[in-house]
């Protein structure tokens, strides 16, 4: 089954240590086309982490009969065949969330994502661990996206979940700068996306840069002077 | 129902035909990456990686067996190069670095045993059974192999001082800090 | 042993004077432009400087650099002046304020600071805002207004509604949508026959801004400051372009004259094509990047949607310096004839 | 009129020449000690003939050239050899190089001067003349000069260029040697001439030196030859050996080519002088005229013994107060003298004293701006801003392919920067750093090589050996076999060959050999002394290490010789 430790290190790596999007940078397509406001972005990665974790966890099944040469195009047979399970799925009972999402939900197949993490974990993992990978790695998607997206909405209209009332109807839209604000178009752009990101992948790092230096600072006596001296 | 049954069942044939003919006709024999981490490392042939010279460990690497911090004489520069060459991420050296060394023989304690000479990787040392022996200083590698087997101790490493033909010009630094 | 390398002699240069000059420069195009709107055009480059001054001194600070030395350099400010007369006049404050602001954070300070940037900064501002705020950045006022020093500044700051006159579009805009309108029928000499909007060369006013660039520019080549392959190529490929087709129908395509004495042309001829740290440095390379944005300068200006194609022409050809340069390394002494 | 071309770049630094042409070159008094620098040249390091304690006389040879890129070196006055030693160099590294250290006695007593005609010898005859009178070249470059006294086998020597342009500041040794002793210049130039055959000879000088000119062309008039004395426009480099020829002849000669390959060949003006003193008078290279300049009350020039110390010329210079280092070479392509103990050697062309006031200290290295003033300046038409973004990058293979080693390191670069990049210093950091890597990468496969050599001997060695051992062993069975026929019995008992006996005899005989090595290495061991013998020994191996000469392995070898013979 899977230890405390190893679950702990699979949660870790998806929501802040591997993250998807600040550090694997994969799946950029997506991400910068989705993002333009909140609700999309977190409605996109909550359909790739269910196909992440039925993918995940069917390679995990299978990943002792798949030979190795072929591995890639099963990977994607499986992956299409899940996505287009779920597209129909969502088409059928979430009507309303499939119209929000339109066509990137079939895109879900090329999201480097999902066939990184097929082919980087589940495939070397049993199927329980395999499914935690993909939900967290998911997850870390999830939280990403929505930031880039609430960002970028907020910078771009001045507003926060718009396009709320497609998903749930009745709740409405926050405006949360002042009615006249003109709009930063540019952020709502796909160039403002890259900054928005750039953006965020800089503050990761400052903040891991902020722990190790944290981390060192307990751990070991005053660094000496000389380091940095030398550069 | 049907259909999709049928073409999928077709594509897994033809493509899977094509898939089986591709992984025989370009199966790839031995590992070009080899070759090209044999080149960084340093060829002291000094085992200090736990390898029996620098081939074998750039075997290791390459089969990713062995890490790319376990090379002294390479220093960081050569983890630095290793870390470029395979995408890896740089991890300080798992040893101390040391500065370039030749290796000396004190004539006067000799004893001519030839232990040295066989330890020697790459052949630097000369000499014949109750000969003194000595180091050819422009082959030897620093790798102090040699040390070791030497029954009076008579073979000591000393660092490789700049000289005049060797100096080389500095990288220009200005503290900008100062002058503002 | 303090460590001292040769040569001992230097020029008396530097990155400070460079930058002097091309302040110098500007000076007869504030001067018109003084003469045509009043001091508010001051105020536009007094907001301009100080954001420039206040985002660099962060952006020096967070990198560790010493302020004294980079701040005096003063390229800041010349990308706020570019800015600030590149920008319609009595925009609103906070317009200046943020494409300032994301011309040195941005588009200076994220790629590395002073002599790092692949893009023109100005021009990534410009761009971004005519991207962001398409209606404040093609509004230009018009001359003709009657309105005092306080009124301008009350506007700027949005305490006074955007008068009428001020909204009038840039002289190539106007041509461009009566052009446009007129489906054909209207030739080109009828619609620049209105004196209110168009002069002589140009815009009505607006040519003797150009001209005071010509002029200022002219003065930087003289101090070799700049040099003639980018300006000259710049005008030259605007010229090319215009003229052939004013050739070909001068009915439907204003003469060469016009074009090179409305919009940026003469600011981007003289002092944003020759932007060293973003531009081509091979001679023949400055050839090909100042023919090819004064080409596609045009082709923007006169096809494009956007008034003008200045700013989109450098950002594109900023894109090319690589390549440009690479492939237009000069052969070197005694290489010449081979390769 | 002679039509003059133009090479593109080039700066036009203030001279600062007037003030130490005002007077006549005079000589410099001998020291009391010359320190003598093994390898003054380029090529090999020559060696030393003398050993501490002799005595030797002016001119006489000290280092003899090694092989054939190798010159020469003399005494430079008469006096005592103290040592042989690393000794302080006149090189920006400060590091120490071999010299040869006299006190002088005070007699400056000539070896017997040879003179010969040179007329009456072989070509190659001359060659090896100059190269043990050490001549080389002295624009400051000290290439072997007999080196570049052959024309190439198949392309005519169409012009040879006499480099008398001198276009660094404040230096004009070569101005006043023109002036004073334009006859033997002439003269020297005339043997070059003789050797190469070139179809034309030119003089170039730098126009602001219009009494050089005159002293030259009436110097050419008198000694009766058709050189051509041409003044060519004051650029810096123009003195630069391919921009002069460039100047001259027009031909351009890129890193990758020599010289008499485009059928012309340069030296120096002062290079000519020695050649014709060295012939005609039989006088070695023992000194040269020095500019000793800058912040002193008196720059002029002066003929300096090699191997003086610069301490020794500070009396002549009398610097200003204000003095805070001394700067061999032009202002230009200079480096600071390591130090006051640092000789005069045949490079040394000016001593240029420094103050703040006059090379103030380099400004802050701000970001490059692209504005491309160092491409126009280069001579050699390089992207100056292109090679210092890679060698800042340490991406030496990019550097290479735009042409690093084409500079020269003029310096023209830097003097333009408004960023006061030190760029030369970048190049210079580049091509050490090529170089290095070179000489680590040849280590390197040569190291790689003999491994691999030496595991395939071993492998080799290991399968003779096994394959002697199992017919040895296999010989073993089968003699055994032949016996049972002889005396009858049953041939069942001797075992049939079994593959493991093989190994195992294979196994006894290394233990075998191992133990005799063993033996073998033993004897010399002290173990079987007693206590007090051990002593004994230590205290004799202690008396004898002082005795020691680590470095010096004949010594070792004659002791060695001796304790066999005992």
């Amino acid at each position: 089954m899977i230890t405390r430790n190893e679950f702990r290190q699979i949660a870790a790596n998806g929501l802040w240590k591997q993250n998807t999007s600040l550090v694997q940078i994969l799946g950029l397509c997506p991400l910068l086309a989705v993002t333009t406001n909140l609700v999309n972005g977190a409605m996109l990665s909550l359909a790739t982490i269910i196909v992440m974790a039925a993918s995940s966890v069917a390679v995990a099944s299978l990943r002792n009969l798949i030979p190795h040469e072929i591995r890639i195009p099963v990977f994607i047979l499986v992956v299409a065949s899940l996505v287009t399970v779920i597209d129909l799925l969502f088409n059928a009972n979430l009507h309303q969330l499939y119209l929000v999402l339109g066509i990137f939900i079939p895109l879900i197949v090329t999201n480097c994502i999902v066939l990184a993490r097929v082919e980087a974990f589940a495939n070397k993992n049993p199927p329980l661990q395999s499914l935690f990978d993909g939900v967290f790695m998911g997850v870390g998607m999830l939280w990403t996206l929505s930031l880039l997206g609430g960002l970028r909405e907020l910078i771009g209209k001045g507003t926060l979940f718009s396009g709320i009332d497609m998903v749930i109807p009745g709740l409405q839209p926050l405006q949360l700068l002042p009615a006249d604000y003109p709009g930063f178009l540019i952020a709502m752009l796909p160039p403002g996306a890259f900054i928005v990101l750039g953006c965020l992948i800089a503050w990761k790092n400052w903040v891991d840069a902020r722990i190790a230096a944290h981390r060192s600072r307990k751990t070991l006596p005053p660094a000496p002077q000389t380091v940095s001296a030398a550069q | 129902m049907i259909t999709a049954i049928l073409i999928m069942a077709l594509g897994a044939v033809i493509l899977g035909a094509a898939l089986g003919y591709a992984s025989v006709k370009f199966k790839v024999q031995g590992n070009p990456l080899v070759e090209k981490i044999d080149a960084i490392l340093p060829q002291t042939q000094c085992g200090q990686c736990g390898y029996p010279g620098c081939k074998p460990y750039a075997e290791a690497i390459a089969e990713g067996e062995a890490d790319i911090n376990r090379c002294p004489p390479g220093g960081m520069e050569g983890v630095r190069k290793l870390a470029d060459l395979l995408g890896r991420e740089v991890k300080p050296l798992d040893a101390e670095e040391k500065p370039k060394q030749v290796a000396i023989i004190d004539e006067q304690l000799c004893i001519g045993c030839t232990l040295c000479v066989q330890a020697c990787p790459v052949d630097a040392i000369v000499g014949a059974a109750k000969q003194m022996h000595t180091v050819v200083a422009s082959l030897c590698t620093g790798c102090e192999l040699c040390v070791k087997p030497c029954p009076v101790e008579c073979i000591h490493m000393e660092r490789i001082v700049e000289n005049i033909d060797t100096w080389k010009w500095k990288y220009p630094v200005f503290e900008i800090k100062r002058v503002a | 042993m303090n460590f001292t390398s040769p040569p001992y002699l230097t020029q008396n240069v530097s990155v400070r004077r460079i930058m002097l000059q091309v302040l110098a420069a500007l000076l007869p195009a504030i001067g018109v432009y003084l003469w045509l709107l009043g001091p508010i055009v001051l105020v536009q480059l007094a907001i301009a400087t100080a954001t420039a001054l206040a985002a660099e001194a962060v952006m020096l600070k967070l990198v560790d650099k010493p302020l004294g030395l980079f701040l005096g350099d003063g390229s800041a400010i010349v990308t706020a002046w570019l800015i600030a007369l590149a920008f319609p006049p009595m925009a609103p404050w906070w317009l200046i304020v943020v494409g300032v602001a994301f011309a040195i954070v941005v588009a200076k300070h994220l790629y590395g600071g002073l002599g790092q940037n692949p893009f023109n900064p100005a021009m990534i501002a410009f761009a971004v805002c005519i991207v962001s705020f398409p209606a404040l950045m093609s509004r230009w006022p018009s001359l003709n207004m009657d309105a005092s020093f306080a009124d301008h500044v009350a506007v700027m700051f949005g305490q006074l509604p955007r008068l009428d006159a001020m909204n009038g579009a840039t002289p190539l805009d106007t041509l461009k949508t009566a052009l446009k309108l007129g489906e054909g029928q209207v030739s080109v000499g009828a619609i620049l026959a209105d004196t209110r909007i168009f002069g002589r060369m140009g815009g009505h006013g607006w040519e003797w801004v150009a001209a005071a660039y010509l002029a200022g520019g002219l003065w930087l080549w003289q101090r070799k400051v700049i040099g003639w392959h980018l300006p000259l190529s710049f005008l030259g490929g605007m010229v090319a372009l215009s003229g052939a087709l004013w050739l070909w129908n001068p009915a439907q395509f204003a003469s060469p004259l016009f074009h090179l004495f409305s919009g940026g042309t003469m600011l981007g001829a003289f002092f944003i094509v020759t932007d060293p740290v973003s531009g081509s440095t091979t001679p023949k390379g400055k050839l090909i990047f100042g023919f090819a944005a004064g080409l596609i300068a045009y082709l923007i200006r006169v096809f494009g949607g956007y008034p003008d194609g200045v700013a989109f022409s450098v950002l594109l050809l900023n894109l090319c310096v690589p390549l440009i340069d690479l492939y237009t390394q000069p052969p070197i002494f005694g290489m010449k004839g081979e390769k | 009129m002679f039509s003059l071309f133009k090479f593109k770049g080039g700066i036009k630094p203030p001279t600062y020449k007037a003030d130490s042409v005002r007077f006549p070159i005079a000589a410099a008094p001998v020291p009391a000690q010359l320190i003598v620098p093994l390898h003054q040249s380029i090529g090999g390091q020559p060696h030393p003939l003398v050993q501490a304690g002799d005595r030797v006389r002016k001119g006489q040879r000290i280092g003899a050239p090694d092989k054939w890129i190798s010159s020469a070196v003399h005494a430079p006055t008469s006096g005592t050899v103290i040592a042989i030693e690393e000794r302080l160099a006149a090189h920006p590294s400060g590091l120490p190089t071999l010299s040869v250290v006299i006190e002088a006695d005070g007699r400056d007593e000539w070896i017997k001067r040879q003179p010969v005609d040179y007329g009456r010898l072989e070509p190659e005859q001359v060659r090896e003349l100059l190269r043990d009178a050490g001549v080389v070249g002295l624009g400051g470059a000290v290439f072997p000069s007999h080196a570049k006294l052959t024309a190439a086998s198949d392309v005519p020597m169409e012009e040879l260029v006499i480099n008398g342009a001198e276009c660094e500041p404040f230096m004009s040794c070569d101005d006043l040697l023109m002036r004073e002793r334009g006859e033997d210049i002439v003269r020297g130039i005339g043997i070059f001439r003789d050797l190469l055959q070139p179809k034309r000879v030119l003089i170039g000088i730098e126009d602001n030196k219009p009494e050089a000119i005159a002293a030259m062309q009436a110097a050419v008039k008198a000694v009766g030859e058709n050189f051509e004395v041409i003044a060519v426009p004051t650029l810096y480099p123009a003195g630069g050996a391919k921009q002069l020829i460039r100047v001259l002849t027009g031909k351009e000669i890129p890193a990758s080519k020599r010289s008499p390959d485009l059928g012309v060949q340069c030296f120096n003006v002062a290079t000519a002088y020695t050649a014709w003193r060295a012939i005609a008078f039989g006088e070695p290279v023992i000194s040269r005229i020095v500019t000793l300049t800058g912040n002193v009350a008196q720059p002029r020039n002066w003929e300096v013994l090699l191997g003086t110390p610069l301490r020794d010329l500070v009396p002549l210079m009398q610097p200003k107060a204000d003095t805070n280092r001394y700067v061999m070479g032009g202002p230009m392509m200079g480096f600071d003298m390591p130090g006051l103990d640092a000789p005069i050697v045949k490079a040394t062309n000016c001593i240029i004293a420094s103050s703040p006031a006059i090379f103030p200290p380099p400004a802050p290295e701000m970001p490059c701006i692209r504005c491309g003033a160092c491409a126009e300046a280069c001579p050699h038409e390089l992207q100056p801003l292109e090679l210092y973004w890679f060698a800042r990058a340490h991406n030496f293979g990019k550097t290479q392919e735009y042409n690093l080693f084409d500079c020269i390191e003029c310096g023209c670069c830097s003097y333009v920067c408004p960023s006061r990049i030190p760029l030369v210093q970048y190049f210079r950091f580049a091509k050490s750093e090529i170089w290095a890597r070179e000489r680590e990468k040849e280590n390197a496969d040569a190291a790689r090589e003999r491994f691999e050599l030496r595991n395939e001997r071993e492998e080799r060695e290991k399968a003779e050996k096994a394959e002697r051992l199992a017919k040895a062993a296999a010989a073993r069975v089968a003699a055994p076999t032949q016996q049972p026929a002889d005396t009858g019995q049953p041939a069942t008992e001797q075992p049939a060959f079994d593959p493991d006996a093989a190994k195992k005899a294979a196994i006894a005989a290394a233990m075998e050999r191992a133990r005799k090595q063993r033996e073998q290495v033993k004897p010399k061991n002290t173990d079987e002394l007693t206590v007090a013998q051990r002593k004994e020994i230590a205290e004799i191996e202690a008396r004898r290490v002082p005795l020691q000469e680590p470095q010096n392995a004949s010594n070792a070898e004659i002791q060695r010789a001796q304790r066999e013979e005992e």
